[in-house]
């Protein structure tokens, strides 16, 4: 038998997260494996907008994190040699009545305490200079920041990913984890369908199966996923400037039965416009579309969008999104095993990956984290829920 | 964009949708992607209104050249909905159910 | 190209309305029910449009609708594929340069 | 909420088997809606304006369109519910089905079975400058040319010499067209010989070992140029040939067209026998997502009659399945299905999908035996048949059941039979009034001629779809042979005229008088033309040049 492959640190999950830890830790001379079960980026990451948010991060410490990556996704395609595909063009939330208002005014005045200014509340005629074919009749305000835009959110994985294996990583694509091997609370091995590969640090970045995952070493901990849709349009003329998200969603009003329906949407480089979101809870990892979803943010798209109606949409899709009980990011150590580093739950994960990959890298070294990620270890979960038990043999 | 003397002197279109050449499928397959799907996301071969309908054989068959991989073992992307393009005001309609 | 007046095996030809259609603003006849492709092979037309990435012509090719090629821009509306599309009186056809705009390009602004 | 719609059974596809399908299940009480997404049912079958192979059940020696007429009448009477332009969009969540309808509306049903019969898809081939326009798939230019009547270009080059390939070649020739020649990429024609042949005798060059290097115009294609293969398919460097050519016609294969079986779920395996990666099914034609049923060229590229053959099989599983058939009835009706099956599957040119479909049916009942077991399948020899690459010479025409001795042409008037592969196919047998034509036992076997019976009365000529029958009358003068043949293509020649004498490559003979020019009805639109010529190419004149133009 050969040689068992031995890596300091593997990371399971091949999506944007996985690939941008590889890169930034591979890059230092790490010696790292990633381990995907499909392809990579063929969940999640490449299923999303790929917007660039600011406006709507979920606490002070993403949000500083997004406004520093700004610097770093101008240079990004240079430094990963791969277009992607990033524009600064603008983002507008479109806002059709006073409790969007309201909910989205207080949003606003918390970037503006967090300290990050660029971002207001604009009219309808503001709105319509930074997406012309936005029918301003049916809008009463917007929040609209210039400094969101989009990214190819392939082309950004697959770049990490190609930079990662530039600098010596193995990638392992197509291999699903089977198990572990746990001596003193430690994972020393990974048996994959092929091989088994040696390991002292196992980081998990596997998006919506990541409760799967820990399962396997005998920790439960309550991450969710829900199941967003959305669709693609064959390339037009450009019509879509920016990047483009539905204040409906900031308020109950988006929850349809038992969807959260609203229109976001983006043209891609190439021409295409996706459109988006319907969400339900995720069941079986079903990634099929629903009967109705995709109909509904079509008839929402229009009535912003009249302009529209000829796209024809060629694919439509779901992407399984994860989630902790608290909404908040999950990202530190387990206790037992000790040596697995879990990594999930940051919104809209995209325009901040870099931040992510950068701050692995630091723990990694224990440099000292950029910013302050304490309150997000997954053992605030553990204190709570007690682990599995897990026989040792 | 080529100039006119070279149009003709092509390269080989592989994706008719997208203009991907023979070549950028090539350089993707040496970098590591070696499935139909991997190709498309790394390529954008059969991103197209055809979704790789015109294109996905041709694909296999360079696959296969280059890797030595049997064609059964090279697996279709993926289908999605809709199978035929659908325009946005129509999916927009209030749904008929039948 | 021409149209098959007498066949050996499908007969004359059936009597069909003749219509008017304009074609990158010059008028031709074609005949109701028939798609636009057709009645453009039948004038003469073969380079449909040209690409947005090489600037290449393209024209009918598959013939059911699933790909590209014979999009053109009609009454105005770019991406119609002309295979499947049937010609309507006084309907305006243009050569589509890229995805349809007046310059092809696809910038952003 | 409103209830959606629930269909007993939803059929999706209205060609052969989707028809099939939809009339055997509601014979026997089954509620049917039929889909297509074109706007008249019939699938490929009214692009097909030839006359068909296959046995008295399958209409055989009809032309494609009339057996499209009759099913689509079998399934009115039947009282199928058909809705044409509309297109399945996919399966959603909770196997629910969305449909749009005529471009403009979108409906969503569910179905108790289904019936996936999509078909193939032609398949691509790359070549410098087939993003040029005049370069189209062959389906496509039938299209052109059959329904829309307009002919796709003047001087058209065909890549691939199977069925596909000839038949469309000739049907080009047909409406007018120049066909400037046919490549094909392997060492023989792959499709069947009398195919070839009437291409071929019209003086199309079919060039083997060939293939299509490129094609070259500014906003059209304007010449190909072809190049030479060795046995390991590489172009054989400095042997091209440049043609002037407005159309090349892509011909080479189709794949079965799974796209919503892969989305409902079925299973899929490779099988390029049969054209690729298609959905296993049972002997019931139910594939390995219960309650959707596949049939036609998505089980498998086959043809038209074992397409429609392989639809009724699943329409009667289906009825079976909701109990609308006993199971004593159905195991009857389902064995009479399997041996019409096997038959179209017999000679040498079904073997192999014959093997193929006997590994599917295993794969998906044993899912536990590994598949290298399934293909040790013996691939018995079934043929003591030459495999000709080509037209064989005279003499080896003249060994063949269906050709007359020579004894026998110089008494007079005879049937000559030229028909020398194992095709499953009989027409001639019913036609002839003197029963001096044979096939037996199976449907696959050569005609047989009984010389002494033939009256060479000719009216088998025309009901030959493979058009290899002629009749040959050593006496028809002192000096003077005539030679009758099948002719399809217009003008026709004028009686008492002059025409150019080919051989069965299409080369110049001699000139011939034209005698006769028999169009009667029930012939079919195959004219039957006798001309006279010199005794001595009773054995080698087999049609005449065509006419250009009416001039």
């Amino acid at each position: 038998m050969k040689n068992k492959k031995s890596y300091e640190v593997t990371i399971i999950g091949g999506g944007v997260c996985g690939c941008a830890i590889a890169y930034h830790l591979a890059k230092e001379g790490v010696k790292v494996a990633l381990v995907e079960k499909g392809d990579i980026c063929s969940a999640a990451s490449g299923a999303n907008l790929g917007f660039s948010v600011l406006s709507y991060r979920q606490n002070p410490i993403t949000l500083k994190m997004a406004q520093d990556q700004l610097l770093v996704l101008r240079e990004l395609s240079q430094e990963l040699e791969i277009d992607i595909e990033y524009a600064e063009s603008g983002g507008l939330i479109p806002i059709t009545n006073q409790e969007e208002l309201q909910v989205l005014s207080s949003m606003v005045d918390r970037c503006h305490e967090w300290g990050f200014k660029e971002i207001k509340i604009v009219n309808p005629q503001r709105a319509n200079q930074q997406e012309p074919a936005l029918d301003r009749e049916k809008i009463i305000a917007a929040v609209y920041c210039p400094l969101e835009g989009i990214l190819n959110p392939i082309n950004l994985t697959i770049g990490f990913a190609n930079a990662a294996k530039r600098n010596g990583a193995d990638i392992y694509a197509n291999s699903s984890v089977i198990g572990f091997e746990i001596t003193n609370k430690r994972i020393k091995e990974i048996i994959l369908p092929a091989e088994k590969i040696k390991t002292n640090l196992v980081i998990s970045a596997a998006g919506a199966w990541t409760r799967e995952l820990i399962n396997m070493v005998g920790v439960d901990l309550p991450i969710y996923y829900e199941r967003g849709e959305a669709m693609i349009s064959s390339p037009v003329s450009r019509i879509i400037k920016g990047a483009v998200t539905d204040g409906i969603l900031f308020t109950e009003a988006s929850s349809i039965k038992s969807m959260i329906v609203g229109a976001c949407l983006a043209q891609s480089a190439s021409g295409g416009i996706i459109l988006a979101q319907s969400t339900t809870e995720g069941e079986d990892y079903n990634i099929q579309n629903s009967p109705f979803g995709l109909s509904l943010v079509a008839r929402r798209v229009l009535s912003f969008f009249p302009a529209l109606k000829n796209l024809n949409i060629i694919r439509m899709w779901s992407g399984l999104v994860s989630f902790s009980e608290d909404k908040q990011p999950v990202f530190g150590f387990l206790d037992n095993p000790t040596n697995m580093f879990v990594v999930t739950g940051f919104h809209s994960t995209i325009g901040i990956a870099s931040a992510i990959g950068n701050m692995v890298k630091e723990v990694y070294f224990r440099e000292g984290s950029s910013y302050d990620v304490s309150a997000y270890s997954p053992l605030r979960f553990i204190k709570k829920s007690s682990a599995l038990v897990k026989g040792d043999n | 964009m080529p100039k006119d003397n070279e149009k003709n002197s092509i390269k080989k279109i592989i994706c008719r949708c997208e203009e991907i050449t023979e070549e950028e499928i090539r350089e993707a397959i040496r970098e590591g992607y070696t499935t139909i799907k991997s190709i498309k996301r790394r390529t954008r071969a059969g991103m197209g209104l055809c979704q790789g309908r015109t294109c996905s054989t041709l694909i296999r068959d360079i696959i296969a050249e280059m890797t030595g991989d049997k064609k059964e073992d090279i697996l279709p992307d993926s289908v999605r909905p809709p199978l035929y393009p659908v325009e946005l005001s129509v999916l927009g309609k209030k749904v008929n159910k039948e | 190209m021409k149209r098959i007046k007498e066949h050996p095996i499908l007969g004359k030809e059936e009597k069909r309305k003749k219509i008017k259609i304009v074609v990158n603003g010059k008028n031709i006849y074609a005949y109701k029910g028939e798609t636009i492709a057709a009645a453009l092979i039948a004038n003469g037309y073969r380079d449909f449009r040209y690409t947005h990435r090489f600037n290449l012509p393209r024209g009918f090719f598959c013939g059911i609708g699933q790909c590209t090629d014979c999009s053109m821009i009609v009454n105005g509306v770019p991406n119609i594929r002309t295979c499947v599309t049937r010609v309507e009186e006084g309907m305006i056809i243009e050569t589509q340069y890229g995805y349809g705009d007046k310059d092809g390009k696809n910038e952003r602004s | 909420m409103e209830r959606m719609r629930e269909v007993e059974l939803l059929v999706i596809g209205a060609g052969p088997a989707g028809l099939g399908a939809a009339i055997e299940a509601s014979r026997y009480g089954v509620k049917v809606l039929l889909v297509d997404d074109k706007d008249k049912p019939g699938g490929q079958l009214f692009k097909q304006i030839h006359k068909f192979f296959g046995s008295k059940e399958h209409l055989a020696g009809t032309r494609g369109f009339d057996i499209g007429l009759h099913l689509l009448k079998e399934a009115d009477s039947q009282g199928v519910e058909i809705s044409l332009q509309t297109k399945v969009l996919g399966t959603m969540d909770k196997d629910v089905i969305s449909l749009l309808v005529k471009e403009r509306e979108m409906k969503l049903l569910k179905a108790k079975r289904i019936v996936l019969a999509t078909g193939g898809i032609e398949k691509a081939l790359s070549f410098p400058g087939w993003n040029l326009p005049g370069v189209m798939s062959a389906g496509a230019a039938q299209t052109l040319i059959n329904i829309e009547r307009v002919l796709p270009g003047e001087r058209i080059l065909m890549v691939g010499s199977g069925n596909v390939g000839l038949i469309i070649s000739y049907q080009l020739l047909q409406a007018g067209a120049d066909v400037v020649g046919i490549v094909e990429a392997g060492s023989s024609i792959t499709g069947y010989l009398v195919h070839a042949g009437k291409v071929m005798r019209a003086g199309v060059p079919i060039y083997t070992s060939h293939t299509i290097k490129e094609a070259r115009g500014g906003k059209s294609v304007e010449e190909v140029v072809i190049t030479a293969l060795d046995r390991r398919w590489n172009p054989i460097k400095g042997i091209e040939k440049t043609f002037s050519a407005d159309t090349v016609c892509i011909s080479v294969g189709l794949n079965p067209n799974g796209q919503l079986a892969s989305l409902a779920g079925c299973e899929f395996k490779f099988f390029p026998e049969l054209g690729g990666f298609l959905p296993l099914h049972d002997d019931n034609m139910e594939s390995t997502k219960k309650g959707i049923y596949i049939a036609g060229d998505l089980s498998g590229i086959e043809e038209a009659n074992s397409a429609l053959d392989e639809g009724r099989l699943a329409g009667i599983s289906v009825a079976a399945s909701l109990g609308y058939i006993d199971s004593n009835r159905f195991a009857k009706l389902k064995e009479d299905y399997w041996d019409r099956l096997n038959k179209l599957r017999g000679g040498p040119f079904g073997h192999k999908r014959s093997i193929a479909k006997k590994k599917i049916l295993l794969s998906s009942q044993q899912k536990e035996m590994r598949y290298q077991e399934i293909d040790c399948i013996e691939l018995e020899e079934n043929t003591k048949l030459k495999n000709y690459k080509s037209i064989p010479s005279l003499k080896e025409f003249q060994e063949f059941p269906g050709y007359p001795s020579l004894s026998r042409i110089k008494k007079g008037a005879v049937a000559c039979i030229e028909c020398i592969q194992e095709i499953p196919c009989d027409p001639c047998v019913a036609a002839c009034p003197f029963k001096a034509i044979n096939i037996n036992p199976y449907i696959t076997d050569l005609p047989y001629l009984d010389e002494n019976k033939c009256k060479g009365c000719g009216v088998c000529i025309a009901s030959c779809p493979g058009q290899a029958i002629f009749v040959l009358n050593y006496n028809y003068s002192s000096e003077k042979a005539a030679i009758s043949f099948p002719y399809e293509y217009l003008p026709y020649p004028k009686i008492g005229g002059k025409a150019v004498g080919v051989n069965r490559k299409g080369e110049p003979v001699a000139e011939v008088k034209i005698v006769k020019v028999d169009k009667r009805a029930n012939f079919d639109k195959t004219a039957v033309i006798t001309i006279a010529c010199d005794k001595k190419y009773i054995n080698q004149i087999r049609s005449i040049e065509r006419i250009k133009d009416d001039a």
